[in-house]
């Protein structure tokens, strides 16, 4: 293992900023869920590398990766069913036509 | 250059690589799929991480679930196969830029932290990290609550996914 | 002696001096060998692969009072390859419309989920690929590879047909997913491990199958289910959609897909094999005796598992050629109303028998876990009963109004 | 194994109560089924632990326990456990036999199995119902329609007092005490119908609250001192050393300090005076329900708990010294509600308004024999208390289930628990008759036969034994009185003839609550022969005084018994037999009220407690509230200031508006801003979109910014 955990850190770094990028930019809302799950990704990139470099003794790395796969898994569940819903009542998934709240 | 560093730098390539045609490819349905090779890219990094669990956990929830259900998503949004015009917004550079200025700002901060050029130590001999996690979960002195916690979350999505993904019944 | 009691170590030794001789560097050496022994597995599953084709065809005619091919070859050994050529030589056809790219990615992730299967399928205590510590969950990983390799293959034929076929498949394969996990976790409990290593071992004195035989039911059921094979195999359904995801593809890709199927059901032949009849081992003790000490070696033990495994393929085969094809709702209310419930209640009862038992002796705890299988079996027998007396029922009083109206 | 089973000791009980209030509501037979099921499934698991417990050499000194960390507290963790120690362990067995009775007998009380009643309501006791057979019609007793509610609040209450028992810290001491409280409230006023009741139950519910902030303020103490509440920790002799020896206010020391408010608790629960007031009006709920709290779980558990903390209470004295403040106080207080209950007892009607003041005074007999230093002899009469009082009041519901009985076939309106109208009753009911005679000589101690002789005389022994004379007379005069009411109220039921035609027509109850007389009856007698001290002339010395060495082995030290005297022994045979001889002569020829000289106005009247209570806080806080605070305070000095301010303002509102307002705001400002708003706000309002992406992109170009001019502003 002769990966400075810096190198892990920066890849996370990476994926966040694209999935961030991702998320602000889409137009579809199935898409801005892309991006969020890329940026969970590149949390628990960080969370299993501080694990594996700083103390595997220590699971909780582990252990809150597991949690962040559930929250995802709910996320995702939840969020499609309300695009699926919304889609369902207006024809659309563009984000910018879901602007009732405006005013 | 060593052969695991190689092993990264590909591994980092394709999910790097796969995550920025997540955002900026047109069909909605690839994005998906890339989606899939990008978190594939991340079990592997597991694998290497020696966090076996999750790289296959990883694989069974984020394919075998969360991939699938997005490109059902996509398929039951949709009454064209492909997708038409733009799929960003028009203002795309402020947040391109953004994400730049994040990632300048992180890469920044974490090369200038001496601790994070270390290589990792072995495993401790001995040390088996499946049955010390699973151990962990379930733990009264370290993570059982979280994990029952989560697991409350997860039902709790469930039972609101199908509710609202059932519609009103006329 | 020692390539007889240890050949893949043996054969890597001799690899690597032989490398290194040629002055290549270690980690480089490793990494070639590692390639060669994905390609040698690779190439046996393969070819495994062609001799199914055969088996399949020559039992389907035996079970459908039929010869079954016997023209080319003796028996006709020969009429797989036939077939091959026949499929190579075939039109290669992309329909319009149709996305490229996912159009050809489909049939290779179809086959590229059975075989890294093979990956951890332990041929015998010497020769396998990899001993995980997470096998049992892998297992489940590689189910969701082919889920999305119909999914892809379906939706990128733009066909109706063809993304029926694919939703059906996909609501098959992760509904069915949920009871297999579920009964996957007994073999785990029992074993106390997820490796299948460990599993096998844990079973030399007594088979799985004989522990929880409703946990093999279980688990024989929702592998076919997986497999989409009948009576669950709506994904192709002839009579409705025609055949279902792969109605556009010609050729090879097709014969992929087929290869993929056939090779499925082997491999999880060899699953029900390691994870319920001892996989290589099991001879319940026998092997420890002096007379029986050949029953170690490991050719021995791959021969033991492969017709372990072929077994548990020919009852997947039987099973397939003696139901019909069921409506797509009754499975699905069979898997979330029935199998879902009485997994997790097998999976509690040997969860919590496991540890009460523990002080038995051996045979109290075969003893133990055994009839209370057959107590849940029986249990759900009676509630099954009474849910068809009351069906009949309800249809008994509903007829009459129909009959008025 | 004995560990796991006393973590699972309360369980029963509440997955009873969850079970039958979700899902068995409807169905009565299932739910006292289920109720009755984890009551014998507790009782199942006492008695294992119990009989382990026997079979332990020195068992105070290894007792059953374990606990596991519960809460974090920075770097410690707050421990919860279970514990059984000798004293629990007595307590734990007579708990599970009297619940297990109880909950038997409640079948049969609520009269299950009887028709619906015709005009019967929830919240109100069951009025009978009518039926007719082979042509005639007859009344007959009703099921009660709160059945299963009454089985799942009795099976809360029980996992309230295993919890209590089993706790080996003050937490879920406290946490099954409060367990408790809730449910003796809500049973108090299950008949919620009857303004009485929930009245009684509210007068519980506020009483015993004031002794339980006192009770978390003594706890909050113990933790605050000690960093613990685990019993082993805070009766550590060093720690015992460090609180008694640490000086806290009144001239107490932090161990005095902490038993007062201990104490104080214990006052409210274990009903002592002055908080005496709550338990006779707890009479109002069903008859079970008077025994369950009366007499098994929840009187007994303030008694338990200040017998658990006596290391504390006491420490820094020692056998011989005098006592401590704290000890006196609960000497004082103990030895007076003893006399003071019996006092009023002698002159009630109401059966059950008898009883509970006869438990008053013997909870005060246990509580003065801690104060005075006799801890086994407190742990023994809490004992065979509970069992034989727990049989009186069976008993005494029996008998009021058969004179309902009565009044149902006469259909005269009889008040069905005044003893006046009683009499004769032996005929009738020859089980409850002998059942509660047994619990009545037990109570009044007839001396060799019963339990409550021995435990009673070895008060009595202990109180001479230690020179405290003042509070052996006073008790020895207390036993006396209880000796003679007890005559009396046997008299009035059971003897002579019957007085009224209901109680001519009474009948003996059904075998569900006969059966649990029997068997409490049983240990009444019985379990006063496990104490039997070793210097007692004839009967000492055959059987070992194996309470005494099991109990006190709950001490460091074990207690030395104290040396036989005639003089205690006498005086007990003289009070028991003389009183019980009394009542029976004076009462044998009183027909009514109107003869019995006792009823003079200060007894009838309880002292006039609730009237000094009534005068005292009641009337004051209302007066405060209607007359002070409203009339004057509000109405007339708020409400004065409130309008002058209303009549200035109003004032200087219209000069206002005539000369700055009309003039200079609303020409000269007024219309500029409002455009100057609404052009701007027109400006603005894009910036609302309704959006989420533009939202987030703000957001976190707000967050980008910031996060630079901290950098290199602040770093």
């Amino acid at each position: 293992m002769s990966v400075p955990l810096s190198w892990y850190l920066i890849l996370a770094a990476a994926l966040f900023s694209i999935g961030l990028f991702g998320v602000l930019s889409r137009k579809n809302a199935i898409a801005i869920l892309l991006g969020v799950e890329l940026m969970l990704n590149a949390v628990n990139i960080n969370l299993v590398a501080f694990w594996r470099y700083l103390d595997p003794s220590q699971m909780g790395g582990q252990v809150f990766a597991v949690i962040v796969f559930a929250v995802a898994a709910a996320e995702v569940a939840v969020g499609l069913a309300l695009i699926i819903s919304v889609y369902r009542r207006r024809k659309t998934v563009v984000a910018d036509e879901i602007d009732l709240m405006k005013w | 250059m060593t052969a695991d560093r190689i092993i990264f730098i590909l591994c980092a390539a394709l999910i790097l690589a796969s995550g920025l045609m997540v955002v900026i490819t047109r069909k909605l349905i690839h994005a998906a799929l890339w989606l899939v090779a990008a978190l594939f890219g991340v079990a592997i990094l597991y694998a290497i991480l020696q966090a076996s669990f999750l790289a296959v956990v990883q694989v069974v929830v984020y394919i075998g679930a969360i991939a699938i259900l997005f490109i059902f998503a996509v398929m039951l949004t949709r009454r064209e196969m492909l997708d038409k015009g733009a799929q960003t917004r028009s203002n795309w550079w402020l947040p391109a830029l953004l994400g730049f200025l994040i990632l300048v700002g992180l890469v920044f901060l974490i090369l200038g932290q001496p601790a994070f050029a270390q290589p990792a130590a072995a495993l401790p001999a001995g040390i088996d990290t499946l049955r010390s996690l699973g151990t962990a979960l379930i733990s009264p002195d370290a993570y059982v609550l979280p994990f029952e916690v989560a697991s409350v979350l997860l039902l709790a999505a469930l039972v609101g996914a199908v509710y609202i993904a059932t519609g009103k019944k006329e | 002696m020692l390539f007889l009691n240890d050949p893949i170590t043996f054969i890597a030794g001799w690899m690597r001096t032989l490398l290194s001789g040629w002055g290549l560097s270690s980690g480089l050496v490793t990494v070639i060998i590692y390639i060669l022994g994905i390609t040698v597995l690779i190439i046996f599953a393969m070819a495994l692969d062609i001799m199914l084709v055969w088996v399949e065809r020559k039992v389907v005619a035996r079970f459908q009072d039929r010869l079954g091919p016997n023209r080319i070859g003796p028996f006709g050994l020969i009429q797989p390859f036939a077939d091959i050529i026949k499929l190579v030589i075939k039109e290669d056809i992309t329909p319009a419309g149709a996305d490229k790219l996912l159009y050809n990615l489909g049939p290779v992730l179809a086959i590229a989920s059975v075989i890294i299967l093979w990956a951890i399928l332990p041929l015998s205590s010497r020769i396998f690929g990899v001993d995980l510590n997470v096998a049992v969950l892998y297992l489940v990983a590689a189910g969701a590879l082919g889920t999305l390799s119909i999914i892809v293959g379906g939706w990128a034929s733009n066909n109706k047909y063809a993304l029926l076929g694919a939703f059906r498949m996909v609501a098959n394969m992760v509904s069915y997913e949920i009871p297999m996990v579920v009964v996957l976790l007994i073999p785990t409990i029992l074993a106390n491990s997820m490796s299948v290593q460990d599993i096998t071992v844990a079973q030399s004195g007594m088979w799985f199958a004989i522990l929880s035989p409703l946990a093999f039911i279980i688990f024989l059921i929702s592998a076919i289910a997986e497999l989409g094979r009948s009576p669950f195999d709506l994904n192709e359904a002839e009579s409705e959609i025609v055949a279902g995801f792969h109605i556009e593809y010609t050729g090879m890709k097709f014969g992929l897909f087929y290869a993929g199927e056939l090779l499925h059901a082997f491999t999880f032949g060899g699953f029900i094999a390691v994870l319920f009849f001892g996989g290589y081992g099991g001879f319940f003790g026998l092997e420890n005796i002096g007379f029986f000490s050949w029953l170690n070696n490991p050719f021995v033990q791959a021969v033991v598992f492969l017709v372990k495994a072929m077994f548990g393929y020919w009852v997947i085969m039987w099973v397939k050629y003696s139901m019909p094809r069921i409506r797509i709702d009754h499975m699905l209310a069979f898997n979330w109303k029935f199998l879902t419930p009485l997994a997790l209640v097998v999976l509690v009862n040997t969860a919590v028998l496991s540890k009460v038992l523990i002080g038995l002796p051996n045979w109290g705890y075969v003893l133990g876990m055994f009839f209370s299988n057959i107590v849940i079996g029986l249990i759900t027998v009676e509630i099954l009963r009474a849910y068809g007396r009351k069906q009949r029922k309800a249809e008994a009083n509903l007829n009459p109004q129909r009959a008025q109206n | 194994m004995e560990k796991y089973i006393i973590w699972l000791l309360p369980i029963p009980p509440l997955i009873s109560f969850f079970a039958i209030i979700l899902f068995t509501n409807k169905r009565k037979a299932v739910s006292h089924g289920i109720a009755i099921g984890a009551a014998g499934l507790s009782w199942l698991g006492s008695m294992f632990i119990f009989i382990r417990a026997l079979g332990v050499k020195e068992f105070g000194r290894q007792i059953f326990g374990s606990s596991i960390n519960w809460l974090p507290t920075g770097s410690t963790w707050l421990k919860v456990g279970v514990q059984i120690d000798p004293l629990s362990a007595v307590v734990i067995f007579f708990v599970a036999w009297t619940v297990l009775a109880i909950f038997i007998y409640s079948v049969g009380y609520h009269n299950f199995g009887q028709p619906k009643g015709d005009h019967d309501v929830a919240g109100l006791p069951p009025h009978g119902a009518t039926i007719s057979e082979h042509g005639q019609t007859h009344s007959v007793p009703s099921i009660e329609p709160m059945y299963s509610r009454f089985f799942a609040f009795i099976s809360l209450f029980a996992f309230g007092m295993y919890t209590l028992v089993v706790s080996d810290n003050l937490l879920t001491l406290f946490v099954g005490w409060e367990i408790m409280g809730l449910c003796s409230y809500l049973l108090i006023g299950f008949w919620f119908g009857k303004p009485s009741a929930r009245n009684a139950a509210v007068k519980a519910f506020m009483t015993t609250r004031i002794g339980d902030v006192f009770m978390l303020l003594g706890i909050a103490f113990v933790y605050s001192f000690t960093g613990s509440l685990s019993f082993s920790e805070i009766f550590k002799p060093a720690m015992l050393t460090a609180l008694s020896s640490t000086p806290a206010f009144f001239g107490l020391s932090a161990a005095g300090i902490i038993g007062l408010f201990l104490f104080i608790g214990t006052v409210g629960k274990s009903a002592q005076w002055p908080l005496h007031v709550w338990l006779p009006d707890a009479m109002e709920g069903p008859t079970p329900v008077s025994a369950m709290i009366h007499a098994a779980t929840m009187v007994s558990a303030g008694v338990y708990m200040i017998i658990r903390m006596f290391p504390l209470i006491s420490a820094g004295w020692t056998e011989g010294m005098p006592l401590n403040t704290t000890m006196s106080a609960i000497a004082f207080i103990g030895a007076f509600t003893a006399l003071f209950a019996a006092s009023i007892a002698l002159a009630q009607n109401d059966i059950k308004r008898v009883l509970a003041y006869s438990t008053i005074s013997q909870l005060g007999f246990m509580v003065a024999a801690l104060g005075i230093g006799a801890y086994v002899a407190a742990a023994f009469h809490l004992v065979t208390h509970a069992f034989f009082k727990a049989l009186l009041f069976l008993g005494s519901g029996s008998v009021i289930h058969g004179m309902e009985h009565g009044v149902l076939h006469t259909g005269e309106h009889t008040d069905a628990q005044d003893m006046f109208n009683m009499g004769g009753l032996r005929k009738k009911m020859p089980i409850t008759f002998w059942t509660f005679l047994i619990g009545g000589l037990a109570l009044s101690g007839f001396p060799v036969l019963t339990a409550g002789f021995w435990s009673k005389d070895e008060i009595f022994a202990e109180a001479f034994g230690k020179g405290h004379i003042v509070v052996f007379i006073t008790l020895a005069v207390a036993a006396f009185l209880t000796a003679f009411y007890t005559m009396r109220q046997i008299t009035l039921t059971f003897l002579g003839e019957p007085r009224t035609k209901a109680a001519e027509h009474a009948s003996e109850t059904t075998w569900t609550m006969t059966v649990p007389l029997i068997v409490l009856a049983i240990f009444a007698i019985g379990f006063g022969w496990v104490g039997i001290p070793a210097q007692f002339p004839f009967l000492g010395g055959h059987i070992a005084n194996w309470f005494h060495e099991f109990v006190g082995g709950t001490l460091t030290e074990l207690p030395q018994e104290v040396g036989f005297s005639w003089v205690p022994l006498i005086t007990s045979l003289v009070v028991a037999l003389g009183g019980l001889f009394c009542g029976w002569l004076v009462y044998r020829k009183i027909k009514s009220p109107q003869e019995d000289f006792l009823q003079i106005p200060v007894l009838k009247n309880k002292w006039y407690f609730d009237e000094i209570y009534d005068y005292v806080f009641i009337k004051p806080a209302t007066w405060i509230a209607e007359k002070f605070t409203s009339l004057y305070m509000d109405q007339t000095v708020i409400d004065g200031v409130l309008h002058s301010v209303a009549r200035f303002s109003l004032f200087l509102g219209v000069s206002f508006r005539t000369y700055i307002d009309k003039r200079v705001i609303n020409e000269f400002m007024g219309d500029g801003t409002g455009n100057v708003v609404k052009t701007s706000g027109s400006g603005l309002r894009k910036i609302q979109a309704g959006r989420i992406q533009y939202y987030m992109v703000a957001s976190i170009t707000v967050l980008v910014i910031f996060a630079l001019l901290f950098y290199f502003l602040v770093l």
